[in-house]
Order: C-alpha cells, then sequence, then structure tokens
C-alpha cells in the first residue's frame, strides 16, 4: 500500500512535458520515420536553443515566485551591442563580456526593484524591457544594425560530430545550471522559496537576495541567449517578437515549474524540446499559423490544468 | 425549566489528525443568559465554538437552534441562523472600511442598487458610539490599531441582529475602560432575551457579567454550573487538576549556568510595563500564561518579526537594541546559535512537499554564501533521523508523507542540526500524539543536559510545568512573575496570571 | 452602395477636372520608376495648395521599427525633407505597428495644422479615417508604402505588394519552364502586404503547372525563416524552387542549403545589400523585386510639389521591373552592412554614417 | 491561487502625509502621484504648445483613450480578484474581425458579446475550478483566441455596419459619440465597481481568504470578473471597428500589456485588493497624454518608447508592497 502510494507520487512528479514530447516524437515518427535520427532530430533542437537558454533563467525566477518579461529587450540590445559596429574593433572576447555584462546588469536591476523595492515584477520587467527596446530604437536611429562578426556565424555552425554546437552548448548550460541548482546552497534557497517562502524565511534563508540573485542570472541567462540567437541570424535587428518570453514561461510551465513548486532543469528543458518538435511536427503536417496558435495555446492549457488540479488533490 | 434552549447542543465530538478535540461535549444556551465557556488552553472551547459558528464541521453529535436540528456548513449559514461570532483571529478584511466590514455579506443598497454607504457609514458610527468609540466609519481596518480592531469585530457580531452572540477571548486587547463598556453591550443584549456566550481567562470578568459556567477540560465536560454557586478557586480547580503523567523526563541536578540570553526593559506595546527575562545554559525556561498575552510577541521580537517599543537583548554577550531588522533577525541569531522554531509547522515551518533531508539541512545551508556547494550531509541526515528516531523508509521521502509528531521531530532536527546552544520553542508539541510528545520532551531535556537552553512557549501549562525548569509567567504584555517549575501549579500560575 | 455612389460622384468630379487642366500639368519626377497610372487621368488642381514656405511637413509612418527597411524609409524621407531648405520642419509620427496609434497620429498632425501630411497606412483601412479628416481640414494627404481602400487621399503612390509577388512568381515560372514544385515563406500572418504578395504569385501561377507543395510564415524573420526552410529540407528536399516573401527568409533559406551541401534551387529576392552579397557570391538563380525605401523620398518630393503648387496626377504606380544579378552587382556595396536597401536616395554621406562598416 | 508570499510586516509609525502618498488610507491606491504626474503633463503641455487645449485635440485625446479605457476597467476589475487577463487584447481582435464580417448590426453585436462571456467564461473558470495560475490560463487563452481570429479574419479589411461607424463618428445631442463611450464606460464601471454589493465583493475577495467568512462565493465572483473583462475589451473591440472601419487580426495585439500598465500606473496593486476606477482612467489618460504631448511637442518618434519606460518604471517603483513577486 506505502509501496503504490509511493509509486504513484512518483508518477506525479513527471513533468507534463516528458508526455507532451512522447506523444509528440510517435505523432512525428508515424508520419515521418525518416526525420527520426540525432542529425535531423538535432538541427530541430538547434532552431530551439535561444528560448532554451532563457528558459534556464525564466524557471529560477518562476520557482521564486516572481518573472522575467525583459528577455526580449535584452536580446534585442545585445543583438544591437553586436551588430550597430560600435565594437567591430574589439577583440570578440570583449565582446562577449560586454554583452554578458549587460545582462547582468539588467537581471541585476530586475532583482533589486523585485527583490528588495518589492515592486510588481510584472510591471518592473515589463517596464526595463520596454526601456531596453526603446533604447535599441533611439540607437538604431542613429546607426542601425548592420552586420555580425563572422566568428559568430561560425560557432554556429560548428558541429560536434553530427550535434550542432548550439545544441550541446545548450546541452552542458542546463547540465551546469541543474547542477547548480542540485549542488550549490542558491538551489536549496530557490526551492526552499519555491515551496513556502515563510517556512524558507524562517530557516534562515536571505529571501530577498534569494529573489536578486535569480533575476540577476536570469538576465544573465537572457545575454546568453542574444548571444547564440545573434550568431544564428548574423544580421542586426530592430525588432524582436514577443513570442520568445510568452514560449519561455510557457515551456517552464510544460516542464512542471509552477510559481511556488520546486525548480528543476530537465522538466523545461524538454518543455522547450517539444515546442521544436511541435513547430516540426505542424508544419510537417502544413497547418498554418492560426492552427498552430490554437493547438500551442490548447497543449499548454491542458498542461497547466492537469498541475493544477493535481495540486488541488495534493493539499 | 420550561424555556427552551436557543442552543442545544449534544454529544458533539471532533477529531484533528487523529488527536480527539473534543469527545461528546454537550452544551446549551439559554435565552436571555451570559454563558461563560471555562477551561485551560486547548480544553476544546474555541472548536466548540467554531462548530457552533459553522466554522468547522463536528465528526459526530447534533446542534438543535429554537429545537430544530440544524448543521451549518459555513459562518454565512450560521450567522443566518442567527449565530453571530467574534473569533480571537481577526478575520476583517484590511483593504475595507470599517463599515465595509460590518456589513459586509448584507450590504444595504438603494433603490438604484447601488451600495448604501452612507446608511451602512450611519449605522456603524451609532453602534461604534454605542461602544464608546470615536472612530471614523470610513477608516480602513488595515489603519487601525490591534484593540480597536477587536472593538471593531465586536461591533461587527453584536450588529448581526443575532440570537445567540459568541465572544471568544473579546477583551483579550482590551483594557479596563473598554471592558466595561463591552459588558453594558452584553447587559443590553441579554435584555432582549439574546444569548451570549463568553470565553475568557479574566477572572473578575466572568464573575462579575455571567449568570452560568461551563467547564471543558481535555475536550471533555467537566461541569455546568450557575456562577452565583461556585468561587473562583473552585472554578480553577474544575479547570485543572490533573495528574502530572510521566511524560516528562527528569530534571538534572546542575549548578547554576552562565547566562546566555537576556532580555532587558522590553516593551511590547508603547504603555506595557518593561519586561527582563534571563536564560541559562543548560535549562529549559518557559513563559506561561493566558492566550494572547504577549508570549509570542516577546518571542518574535527576538528574531525581528515583531517590533517592540525598545529595550534591548544580549546574546551571549552581544547587544542588540530591540527592534531588530525582519529580513536579517533570523540569519544573525541563527550565526549566533540561537533558532526559532516557529509555531505553524505547515505554513512557516516546514516544505511540505520537499525531502525529509531537505528540510532538516535547510537551517545548515542558509549558513552559507549561495554560491558555496551545498554538502550532502549525509551523516548529519543519519544522524538526526537516528538521534530523533524519526520513522521513515528514506530521507528523500517529502514531509508531508510523515505523521505529525515525525514532521515536528523533523522541524525540531533542523535547528538541532544547526548546532544551535539556543532554541526559541513555540508550541514544541501543538497537533502530536501522545507517544512522540513524550519523545520530544525528552530531546529537549537531553539537548539541555548537554548544555543548550531553550525557551518554551505553550498552551499546555502542565506541558510547562513538567518540561522546564523555570517559568515567567506573562500578562497584559509584561512578565508578571517568574518561579521555579518543581514548585509550580497549574493553580499558581492561573492565579499569578489572572491576580494582576 | 451608398459610399459607392459617393465615389463614384467624387471620381466624376476630379476625372472633369483633370480633363480640363491637363494641358497644364507638367510631370513632376517623383522617383526613378514610379509613373502615373495608366488608365487613371486624374489630377490634382494647379495651385490649390500653394504655400509660402517655410513649410511644415507631417508623416504618419506605420512602423519606423517593423524591420530595417522601414527605418530606412523613414530615413529616406528625413534626407528628403533636410535637403529643401524651404521645409521648416518635418514632423515623423511612428505609429510602432499599432492601428490604433496611427489614427491617433494623424489627429495629433492635423491638430498641429501641418501644411501637408504623408501617410504610409499600416493596413488598408486603418488611415481611412484620418485621411478623409485631413482632406476635409483642407490639408493635402499623399500616402505611399500601404494600400489604402479610400481614394480621398490627394496623391497616392502605390507601389504594390501584387505586383512584387508576381515579379517573383512570374521569374519561377520561367526558371521551371511551367511545371514544377515550389514552397513559399509567407510573411508575417496577416499582415496585408503579405497576403497581397500571396495574391500576386497565385496570379503568377495561375494556369501554370507550377503546385505549391508546402506554405508556411516565416514572419520576414531570419530565425524563423531559418526553422521553416530547415524543417521542409529534412522532410523532403525535393523542390524546384523557393517563392520567399522577404529577404531575410531568403538568405536563411540559402544558407540551409549551403548548409547541407545541397543545390540552391532557383529562390526570390529582395533589393537588400546583405542578399546581394550571398547572390552575389554564390551565384544562385534568384531575382530581386525592386521596392526601394526612397519612396520615403518621394512622398517628401510630393508633398513639396503641392506646396510648390505644382500639379501631380492623383495617382502613381511603382512597378518596376525586377532585377537580375547584374543590376544587384551595380548596386552592391561591399562596404555597406547587411540592412541597407537599394534604390535609396539617402546621400554618400548618410549611407555611410548609417551602414558604413568601420 | 496561492496567497502570496507576506513576511509579517512592522507597525512603523506612519506620518498622515506618509499614508496619504502611499495611498494608506483608502484601498484606492496609489492613483495621486500619476494624476499629479498628468496634470503636470498637461499643464507644461498647454503652455508649450498652442494645440493642446484645442477642442479638436481634446476630442482626439478622448477618442484615442476611449478604447483603452475600455480595455483596462475589465482588467483592472480581474486584477482586484488577484487575476490577470492576457487575452483581452485578443478578444479585442476578434471583436473586430467577427464585425467586419458584413453581418447585420442585430447579429454582429450581440454575436460579439456572446463569444465574449464564453471566453470570460472559459478563463475563469480554468482560474478557479481548475485552479490554473491567470497568466497560464489567459496566456493560452490568447493565443486561442488569436487563432481563431486568424480564421475569421485572416487579413485586416472587410467592412463593419454603418451603425458601428456612427457610434463612433458620430454625434448625439451635439456630444461627440467618442465622448459618450468614455462617460457610458465610467459610469457603468463605477455602479459595477464603486457602487454595488458586487463591487464590494470584489475587493473583499481580493483583501484576503476570510472573505469567504463573511459568506461571499469567491468562485461566482471571480468568474464573473473574468466574464466582465471579456466583456469590456469586446467594447473596446466595438469602438475600434468603428474607429479603423474594419476588421484586424492584429488590432488588439497591444492591448493586454498597455492596460495592465495603465491599470498599474492608476494605483491598483497586481496582488489584488486595492485599486480604484478613477485611478484606472487617470492612468489611461497619463498614458494617452503622454503619447499625445510627445507628438505635439515633436518628440523624436526615436526615444517616445524609452520616455514611456522610464515613466512606468518610475510610478510603480514609487509604490511600496509587502509582497514579493508577482
Amino acid at each position: 500500500m506505502k509501496r503504490l502510494d509511493d509509486l504513484s507520487r512518483a508518477a506525479l512528479r513527471i513533468p507534463p512535458s516528458y508526455i507532451v514530447l512522447l506523444v509528440l516524437l510517435v505523432t512525428l515518427w508515424m508520419m515521418r520515420p525518416n526525420l527520426m535520427n540525432v542529425a535531423i532530430l538535432g538541427t530541430f533542437a538547434r532552431q530551439v536553443v535561444p528560448l532554451g537558454i532563457v528558459v534556464l533563467g525564466q524557471l529560477l525566477v518562476i520557482s521564486s515566485r516572481s518573472i522575467d518579461l525583459s528577455a526580449g529587450g535584452v536580446i534585442l540590445f545585445v543583438n544591437y551591442l553586436i551588430s550597430s559596429g560600435l565594437l567591430y574593433e574589439w577583440p570578440i572576447l570583449f565582446v562577449v563580456l560586454l554583452c554578458l555584462s549587460v545582462g547582468l546588469s539588467v537581471g541585476l536591476l530586475n532583482g533589486l526593484l523585485v527583490g528588495k523595492r518589492r515592486a510588481s515584477a510584472v510591471i518592473v520587467t515589463l517596464a526595463v524591457n520596454i526601456i531596453l527596446i526603446g533604447l535599441v530604437e533611439y540607437l538604431a536611429n542613429g546607426k542601425p544594425p548592420g552586420d555580425v562578426p563572422d566568428q559568430f556565424r561560425q560557432l554556429y555552425n560548428l558541429r560536434f560530430g553530427t550535434l550542432p554546437a548550439p545544441v550541446i552548448f545548450w546541452f552542458v548550460l542546463a547540465g551546469v545550471m541543474s547542477g547548480f541548482l542540485g549542488r550549490t546552497v542558491f538551489g536549496r534557497f530557490v526551492w526552499s522559496i519555491g515551496s513556502n517562502p515563510i517556512s524558507a524565511h524562517f530557516s534562515g534563508v536571505p529571501v530577498e537576495r534569494t529573489v536578486v540573485l535569480a533575476h540577476t542570472i536570469s538576465g544573465l541567462m537572457s545575454a546568453v541567449a542574444a548571444l547564440v540567437q545573434t550568431s544564428s541570424i548574423a544580421v542586426g535587428s530592430v525588432r524582436f517578437g514577443p513570442e520568445l518570453v510568452m514560449n519561455s514561461i510557457a515551456a517552464t510551465i510544460l516542464g512542471g515549474v509552477v510559481f511556488g513548486r520546486p525548480a528543476q532543469v530537465w522538466g523545461p528543458f524538454v518543455g522547450v524540446l517539444c515546442f521544436a518538435l511541435l513547430f516540426v511536427v505542424m508544419t510537417t503536417m502544413g497547418v498554418q499559423e492560426p492552427g498552430k496558435l490554437i493547438a500551442q495555446g490548447l497543449i499548454i492549457l491542458l498542461a497547466a490544468i492537469f498541475y493544477g488540479v493535481r495540486s488541488k488533490s495534493n493539499s | 425549566m420550561t424555556v427552551q434552549p436557543l442552543v442545544q447542543m449534544t454529544s458533539i465530538s471532533k477529531t484533528f489528525g487523529g488527536i480527539a478535540a473534543l469527545e461528546n461535549v454537550d452544551f446549551q444556551l439559554l435565552p436571555g443568559s451570559v454563558h461563560a465557556l471555562m477551561g485551560e488552553n486547548g480544553a476544546g472551547k474555541s472548536t466548540l465554538m467554531k462548530i457552533l459558528a459553522g466554522v468547522i464541521q463536528p465528526d459526530g453529535g447534533m446542534i438543535r437552534k429554537n429545537g430544530q436540528i440544524v448543521r451549518f456548513v459555513s459562518p454565512r449559514e450560521a450567522l443566518d441562523a442567527g449565530v453571530s461570532t467574534v473569533f480571537q483571529e481577526h478575520s476583517l478584511l484590511p483593504n475595507l472600511s470599517i463599515a465595509e466590514n460590518m456589513y459586509l455579506g448584507k450590504e444595504p443598497v438603494t433603490k438604484f442598487g447601488v451600495t448604501d454607504t452612507a446608511w451602512m457609514e450611519r449605522k456603524a458610527k451609532e453602534i461604534l458610539s454605542e461602544l464608546g468609540l470615536k472612530l471614523d466609519p470610513a477608516t480602513l481596518v488595515g489603519n487601525l490599531s490591534i484593540a480597536e480592531r477587536q472593538f471593531v469585530e465586536i461591533a461587527r457580531g453584536i450588529s448581526a441582529r443575532a440570537d445567540v452572540v459568541i465572544l471568544d477571548e473579546p477583551t483579550a486587547a482590551l483594557n479596563a475602560a473598554d471592558v466595561e463598556v463591552l459588558n453594558a453591550q452584553i447587559l443590553a443584549l441579554t435584555k432582549q432575551q439574546k444569548a451570549v456566550v463568553y470565553i475568557s481567562h479574566r477572572m473578575e470578568e466572568i464573575f462579575k457579567i455571567c449568570d452560568t459556567i461551563t467547564v471543558l477540560k481535555d475536550g471533555r465536560n467537566v461541569d455546568c454550573v450557575p456562577v452565583s454557586a461556585i468561587r473562583p478557586k473552585q472554578l480553577i480547580a474544575m479547570m485543572v487538576g490533573r495528574e502530572l503523567s510521566e511524560l516528562f523526563p527528569p530534571r538534572s541536578n546542575r549548578t547554576e549556568g552562565e547566562v546566555v540570553l537576556s532580555i532587558e526593559g522590553l516593551r511590547l506595546t508603547p504603555d506595557a510595563t518593561p519586561s527582563s527575562i534571563m536564560l541559562r545554559r543548560g535549562e529549559i525556561v518557559a513563559l506561561a500564561g493566558l492566550e494572547g498575552q504577549g508570549q509570542r510577541e516577546l518571542v518574535r521580537s527576538l528574531v525581528g518579526q515583531y517590533t517592540p517599543h525598545g529595550g534591548k537583548v544580549a546574546v551571549r554577550g552581544r547587544e542588540f537594541a530591540f527592534p531588530l531588522s525582519g529580513e536579517l533577525g533570523i540569519r544573525e541569531m541563527q550565526a549566533l546559535g540561537l533558532g526559532f522554531v516557529p509555531e505553524d509547522r505547515k505554513l512557516e515551518g516546514l516544505f511540505l512537499d520537499l525531502s525529509l533531508a531537505h528540510n532538516l539541512t535547510i537551517g545548515l545551508h542558509s549558513r552559507h554564501f549561495e554560491l558555496k556547494p551545498a554538502s550532502a550531509h549525509r551523516e548529519v541526515i543519519a544522524n538526526s533521523m537516528k538521534s530523533l528516531s524519526i520513522k521513515a523508509s528514506r530521507p528523500s521521502l517529502p514531509v508531508n508523507a510523515l505523521s505529525g509528531g515525525n514532521q515536528q521531530k523533523v522541524l525540531l532536527g533542523r535547528y538541532l542540526a544547526l548546532g544551535a546552544d539556543i532554541l526559541i520553542i513555540e508550541e514544541p508539541t501543538r497537533g502530536v500524539d501522545v507517544g512522540a510528545k513524550a519523545e520530544i520532551y525528552k530531546l529537549l531535556r537531553d539537548y539541555a543536559n548537554a548544555g543548550g537552553s531553550v525557551v518554551v512557549l505553550s498552551r499546555e501549562t502542565l506541558e510547562l510545568i513538567g518540561l522546564c525548569d523555570r517559568l515567567y509567567v506573562i500578562h497584559d504584555k509584561h512578565v508578571v512573575t517568574e518561579m521555579p517549575a518543581e514548585s509550580a501549579t497549574e493553580h499558581a500560575i492561573l492565579e499569578a496570571a489572572l491576580h494582576s | 452602395m451608398h459610399q459607392g455612389l459617393k465615389l463614384l460622384g467624387v471620381g466624376l468630379v476630379a476625372a472633369t477636372l483633370a480633363a480640363w487642366t491637363e494641358a497644364r500639368a507638367q510631370e513632376v519626377k517623383l522617383m526613378d520608376g514610379v509613373t502615373p497610372r495608366p488608365g487613371d487621368e486624374r489630377t490634382t488642381a494647379a495651385d490649390k495648395f500653394k504655400k509660402n514656405a517655410p513649410w511644415k511637413i507631417g508623416m504618419s509612418h506605420f512602423g519606423v521599427n517593423a524591420n530595417t527597411w522601414t527605418v530606412q524609409m523613414a530615413h529616406d524621407a528625413e534626407a528628403a525633407a533636410k535637403l529643401d531648405k524651404r521645409v521648416g520642419q518635418f514632423i515623423l509620427l511612428d505609429a510602432n505597428i499599432s492601428q490604433a496609434k496611427q489614427v491617433a497620429d494623424i489627429e495629433d498632425l492635423i491638430a498641429q495644422k501641418v501644411d501637408a501630411i504623408i501617410v504610409t497606412p499600416l493596413t488598408p483601412t486603418s488611415a481611412d479615417a484620418g485621411i478623409e479628416k485631413a482632406v476635409a481640414a483642407g490639408i493635402p494627404v499623399i500616402v505611399h508604402t500601404g494600400l489604402t481602400e479610400t481614394d480621398k487621399y490627394t496623391v497616392d503612390i502605390q507601389g504594390g505588394g501584387v505586383h512584387f509577388g508576381k515579379v517573383m512568381g512570374d521569374f519561377l515560372v520561367k526558371q521551371l519552364g511551367g511545371k514544377g514544385n515550389i514552397w513559399v515563406l509567407r510573411g508575417l500572418p496577416a499582415h496585408p502586404e503579405d497576403i497581397n504578395r500571396y495574391k500576386g504569385l497565385l496570379e503568377a501561377i495561375k494556369g501554370t503547372d507550377v503546385k505549391i507543395i508546402a506554405e508556411d510564415a516565416g514572419k520576414w524573420q531570419y530565425d524563423v525563416g531559418k526553422q521553416v526552410c530547415e524543417t521542409l529540407y529534412l522532410n523532403n528536399p525535393k523542390v524546384d524552387g523557393i517563392w520567399s516573401s522577404g529577404a531575410d527568409m531568403t538568405r536563411a533559406c540559402v544558407d540551409v542549403f549551403q548548409q547541407y551541401g545541397a543545390k540552391i534551387p532557383p529562390i526570390t529576392g529582395e533589393g537588400n545589400n546583405g542578399f546581394f552579397a550571398r547572390w552575389i557570391e554564390l551565384g544562385f538563380p534568384s531575382i530581386s523585386p525592386e521596392y526601394g525605401p526612397e519612396q520615403g523620398a518621394a512622398g517628401v518630393r510630393a508633398a513639396v510639389a503641392l506646396l510648390e503648387g505644382k500639379q501631380l496626377h492623383k495617382r502613381y504606380i511603382y512597378e518596376p521591373e525586377g532585377w537580375d544579378l547584374e543590376k544587384a552587382k551595380k548596386y552592391y556595396r561591399k562596404d555597406l552592412s547587411a540592412n541597407a536597401w537599394f534604390p535609396t536616395s539617402l546621400t554618400e554621406q548618410d549611407l555611410q554614417k548609417y551602414y558604413g562598416k568601420h | 491561487m496561492k496567497r502570496p508570499y507576506i513576511v509579517e510586516v512592522k507597525t512603523t509609525e506612519m506620518s498622515q502625509l506618509g499614508r496619504l502618498f502611499v495611498g494608506a488610507n483608502s484601498r484606492h491606491g496609489l492613483w495621486t502621484v500619476p494624476l499629479l504626474v498628468a496634470l503636470a503633463c498637461s499643464l507644461a503641455l498647454a503652455f508649450s504648445t498652442n494645440e493642446f487645449v484645442s477642442s479638436q485635440n481634446i476630442l482626439n485625446l478622448v477618442a484615442q483613450a476611449a478604447p483603452l479605457i475600455l480595455v483596462s476597467i475589465g482588467q483592472m476589475i480581474v486584477i482586484l480578484v488577484r487575476g490577470l487577463d492576457l487575452s483581452v487584447g485578443s478578444v479585442v481582435s476578434l471583436t473586430t474581425g467577427i464585425l467586419s464580417l458584413n453581418a447585420p448590426v442585430y447579429v454582429a453585436v450581440p454575436g460579439v458579446m456572446l463569444a465574449a462571456v464564453v471566453i470570460g467564461l472559459l478563463n475563469g473558470i480554468t482560474v478557479t475550478t481548475f485552479r490554473v495560475h491567470p497568466i497560464i490560463a489567459t496566456l493560452s487563452m490568447m493565443g486561442i483566441v488569436q487563432g481563431i481570429t486568424m480564421f475569421v479574419r485572416p487579413s485586416a479589411g472587410g467592412s463593419v455596419p454603418s451603425e458601428i461607424l456612427f457610434l463612433v463618428s458620430g454625434k448625439l445631442f451635439g456630444i461627440y459619440m467618442p465622448v459618450i463611450w468614455v462617460i457610458a464606460a465610467i459610469l457603468v464601471a463605477w455602479k459595477v465597481v464603486h457602487g454595488s454589493r458586487f463591487g464590494l465583493h470584489l475587493f473583499a475577495i481580493g483583501g484576503g481568504e476570510t472573505a469567504a467568512t463573511f459568506g461571499i462565493a469567491e468562485r461566482r465572483n471571480v468568474l464573473a470578473a473574468y466574464v466582465l473583462s471579456s466583456c469590456f475589451a469586446a467594447a473596446a473591440g466595438i469602438f475600434l471597428a468603428g474607429r479603423i472601419v474594419s476588421g484586424d487580426p492584429n488590432i488588439g495585439t497591444q492591448y493586454a500589456v498597455d492596460s495592465i500598465t495603465a491599470v498599474a500606473l492608476g494605483g491598483t496593486q497586481l496582488a489584488g485588493g486595492v485599486g480604484s476606477l478613477h485611478g484606472t482612467v487617470i492612468g489611461c489618460a497619463l498614458l494617452a497624454v503622454i503619447a499625445n504631448g510627445m507628438n505635439l511637442l515633436n518628440v523624436s518618434a526615436f526615444i517616445q518608447t524609452i520616455v514611456k519606460g522610464l515613466i512606468l518604471l518610475a510610478v510603480i517603483s514609487l509604490q511600496p508592497r509587502k509582497t514579493i513577486g508577482l
């Protein structure tokens, strides 16, 4: 009896993303068996690497009961920094470091306003996002974005064996994040706040500081995602769709991390893969944009309902 | 006795998590009566009244209202049937005005369907002024003081046009003058043949305004007597008088240790009498007294969770002035070796969906910088599980799969694992069965014998007497007396508290 | 019905006017490739909008930062206004891809009593009310880069999305010899420009054996275009031609074929420096329909002409031939970044300032 | 819906002035700051431009702010009960889409409202019965409704019944219709939010869990809040359809974010229970005045976005809260 209870508990801990991915894989396998090989699936995975990296930060923030809507602005801004030509003379390493520090500072600003100032995370990160986009618009007026240094592009197209380098990078980064969450004190703090912030406070967890740090890391991840995104486009742009941020929230939740549920990396990781595969399946089936929007909305909704019902039966 | 009772409760039983809070309790309320419900902390008074008010449902028994069998599944239903309640917990909504709080759920509307704010405020003002209050009914409750809120709750309960009004410790936050005003209101109610249930620990109030007393002990009826037939001493004897069970480990004979914690001149409210408390190495000290007298505020002041008005604290020689910072309070104290174990295990203590291992070690992790690797602390976990005899199949089990007693041990274990040499514990055995209680008592005694010091706060006076070395009796936001536990009795403590 | 009658009436009046004044019409050159619409003889009345300089000209841009092309079009307009000393003030308002904001912007321009308004409508109907209001207030309105449903405007320059799409479609039909399977990479879903270009494609392949075997929205973005193209390629790499509705998607798709070492099928492009670079480098069969940001300047020139009192045609078309590789080579600027578009009337100095590689 | 994290706050003494400044004296939130900012902006504009105070410009301002006011009122109602509605934008788009299908007005308008009610109900049920976080529930709904809109109206165009055209650009009793819309919306919303038992119950639910002990049916009221939000969004869609005289599947895109922005600017707290209609209208007015003012002052199109973001950040940082997070 106890055993069975444990088993069902374990079964319920499987994030919905795993099930969705399985369904999608089976669907694809039935429709196009020729697509089922590592090289091809790896290529599909490469398409969502920027999203995947943003999710690595988003899951930290969401499970600390906050949210980060500023990833789009960071990506746009970093893309502009690289492609505007302002830094063409700089060694590439400095450019990368500068970009990362931009993400870090934006994240820190978000974190301080949310954690210390206790302003609403939705509005703060939204406003920061607007300011970053506005900044790019302003700068692009004087100097529109141009080309991206070739090294970025070459890195993006690199392959190790059959696997594209960005996918390996993403996987390694996810592994690092997983290790970071699982093996550092910070991870314990995030888990604690996710589970019960008041208990966390009484256990001596520095709640405010943890929220600040979670936002800072999220900002850093946005900058890393921006580097990958910029390498993939290889040219500057002045606009960035809002889908990425919304999808990052959706993938995180699909991966079993909800506001106040302990963070884990692989569920959301698989959630991002779901987005990649969903796109492939729909394109293969010839489903157009409206159908895609509806299907994606329904999948997220059903997964969330599944989770909502679960948390109810647990409490 | 031809008068039909307004309320007749028969054989009411209620169990919380395997522990019986009420067993076959009878209670009867006659019109025009002020009925005192007496008993120790935890005797079941509040539970019984919550059942009558529809807040919780009984496991067994029957309630008749005016002779009809009723079953209240919500406070709303109880109110509609004429049972109005003023609870100890503040149930007012801070973002609504006084008038809105008083009429919420039954707001009058004008003929245009607009809520009649003017009417509500006029009425509220009338009721408030009858209670001698000059509050603007448009004020937000969030801006009121605790006593003012208490009065608004009373006003709300009284104005509900109910024929049964339950007042659960209405005077806990009130001063003597306020109490007079309240008593006048209660008399007015009885003149209208309404009935009042009055729960209070203030003996003089009981004997002044009540006519009947029902005494509960350990969730059972003791007696129901007219006030005229009983004296205060007899009443206290009825409430207490339990055997000192063998639950408690023997006190050790030890020499006086050095003072590890001392509080001086602490004033909980601006006009409260200053209190001083000290704790020696190797001893367990209790903060005893009736509920809501300031014990909680006192210990929470130590970790920055309550803002007192002056005084200072020294922890092993390091002095701090009150108030302490909220965010840093807990962490600073932990760094000094002081652990605070909060009362509400589920809301403030444990991470229910996280593993036992996480719950045990989070305190240890909190001492480190975020980026430091989190050691697995396997030994700590194994030792804790063994020394606390936590019954769980494996450390990765989420704690909500454990029993209440084991959960409590995990919570204690967290602070023990910290190596804290001072523990401040609120309600160490709340919702815990007898076996686990004994284990926890032994644990704390062993801890003290090993050189630790403990401050305990509990609603169960008996527990404090059995467990501790020394007691401070707290009343009206300050320490009224100090006594050694060995010679203390429930009687003495109650008297010390009530005679102030 | 009612509205139709009204339109007819307006048309009749205008046509009469046009016939009467035709002899005096002197051709004003707005831009290379922009010509009066054949079959529409209506003109504006000479001196009707004549005013003494300095002029205050307003422009409602549907979204300066929609993409790099829209930025450059705004720059072209600003540069043209700066070039003419008689333009005392040039007010550029950005609707930021919001129809509601565009309506508001036009209203704000009217409130500021500008002497002429240039509108690039976001959707065929979003600016109509504003245009009508402005004309009613006696302010001449020039419309370009985008269609309208009203014809209350004073002058319009229609660079047709339909024509653009058709040029690309005709190229594919010719390349494929009237038979073959193509992919279609479309722009932003529901965007009128995308829909018109698509219309042009359907017109071109009508009656031929060219079949669309796959179609998806690349949203005019490199990354989405690449995602689509990659997926389609891995699904079934056999394709005879690709119709792409935007330059970034073309680059993305070329990169996909290159990445797999496959021969690049005939694929349509656009007048963008980055695309030209790839085209010249790899030499795959392609065509670049022309849709220059110089239209921004053309709009300003039209406004200036009206304020000078010159006579303009009511409607102009901008339907040039597509560019082949030779013409692309002539325009390609190795020293400029990928985000420069052609044709443009930006001065060399401006080009270097905006797009120069340091 | 889980309660947001609240650490016990210290009972610090606050000056009367301080209380007014942080809006602690009422549950209407801190609307004084945005009001002062809006008034200051208006005054500055009145002196620095000739056009700002013209009747033409004021009418423009009203017409420009009207759809945002409508959407924001609905958004505020949902936020009061600790919710959020991201689907309002696609409801606006869907509404213009349905209206542009050439159906007679007596079919189209009820059809639009019915669609709105269904969407609101689905949002409400997902949030209450299935306990899905409002952001997720309405985000998914946003995608679904957007998809449906693109089926209904794949691209901008179509024509809207002429009655609706009149509803937006005509005059009634000599008063311009947009003014009537705004006044009507404010009156209706005032009745709902500040002048009815339902409205008071919304505040009570937002104020804390104890609302239930007063006998207030949380589920039903939250459901109603989401339905109202959708209906106000549909009303905004009707107005916009009349203004652009056609349907457009993308017209609503900005409204989800803009309405939350306006509501937050007006002092309404996203944690629920604190907010006001007047604050929301002030928030919308502030946004409209900023946009209009920047146009009239010829502030470069390229820095308007930055200015908007900075104002938002400044105003939100002036509202201290007890909770950390959303």
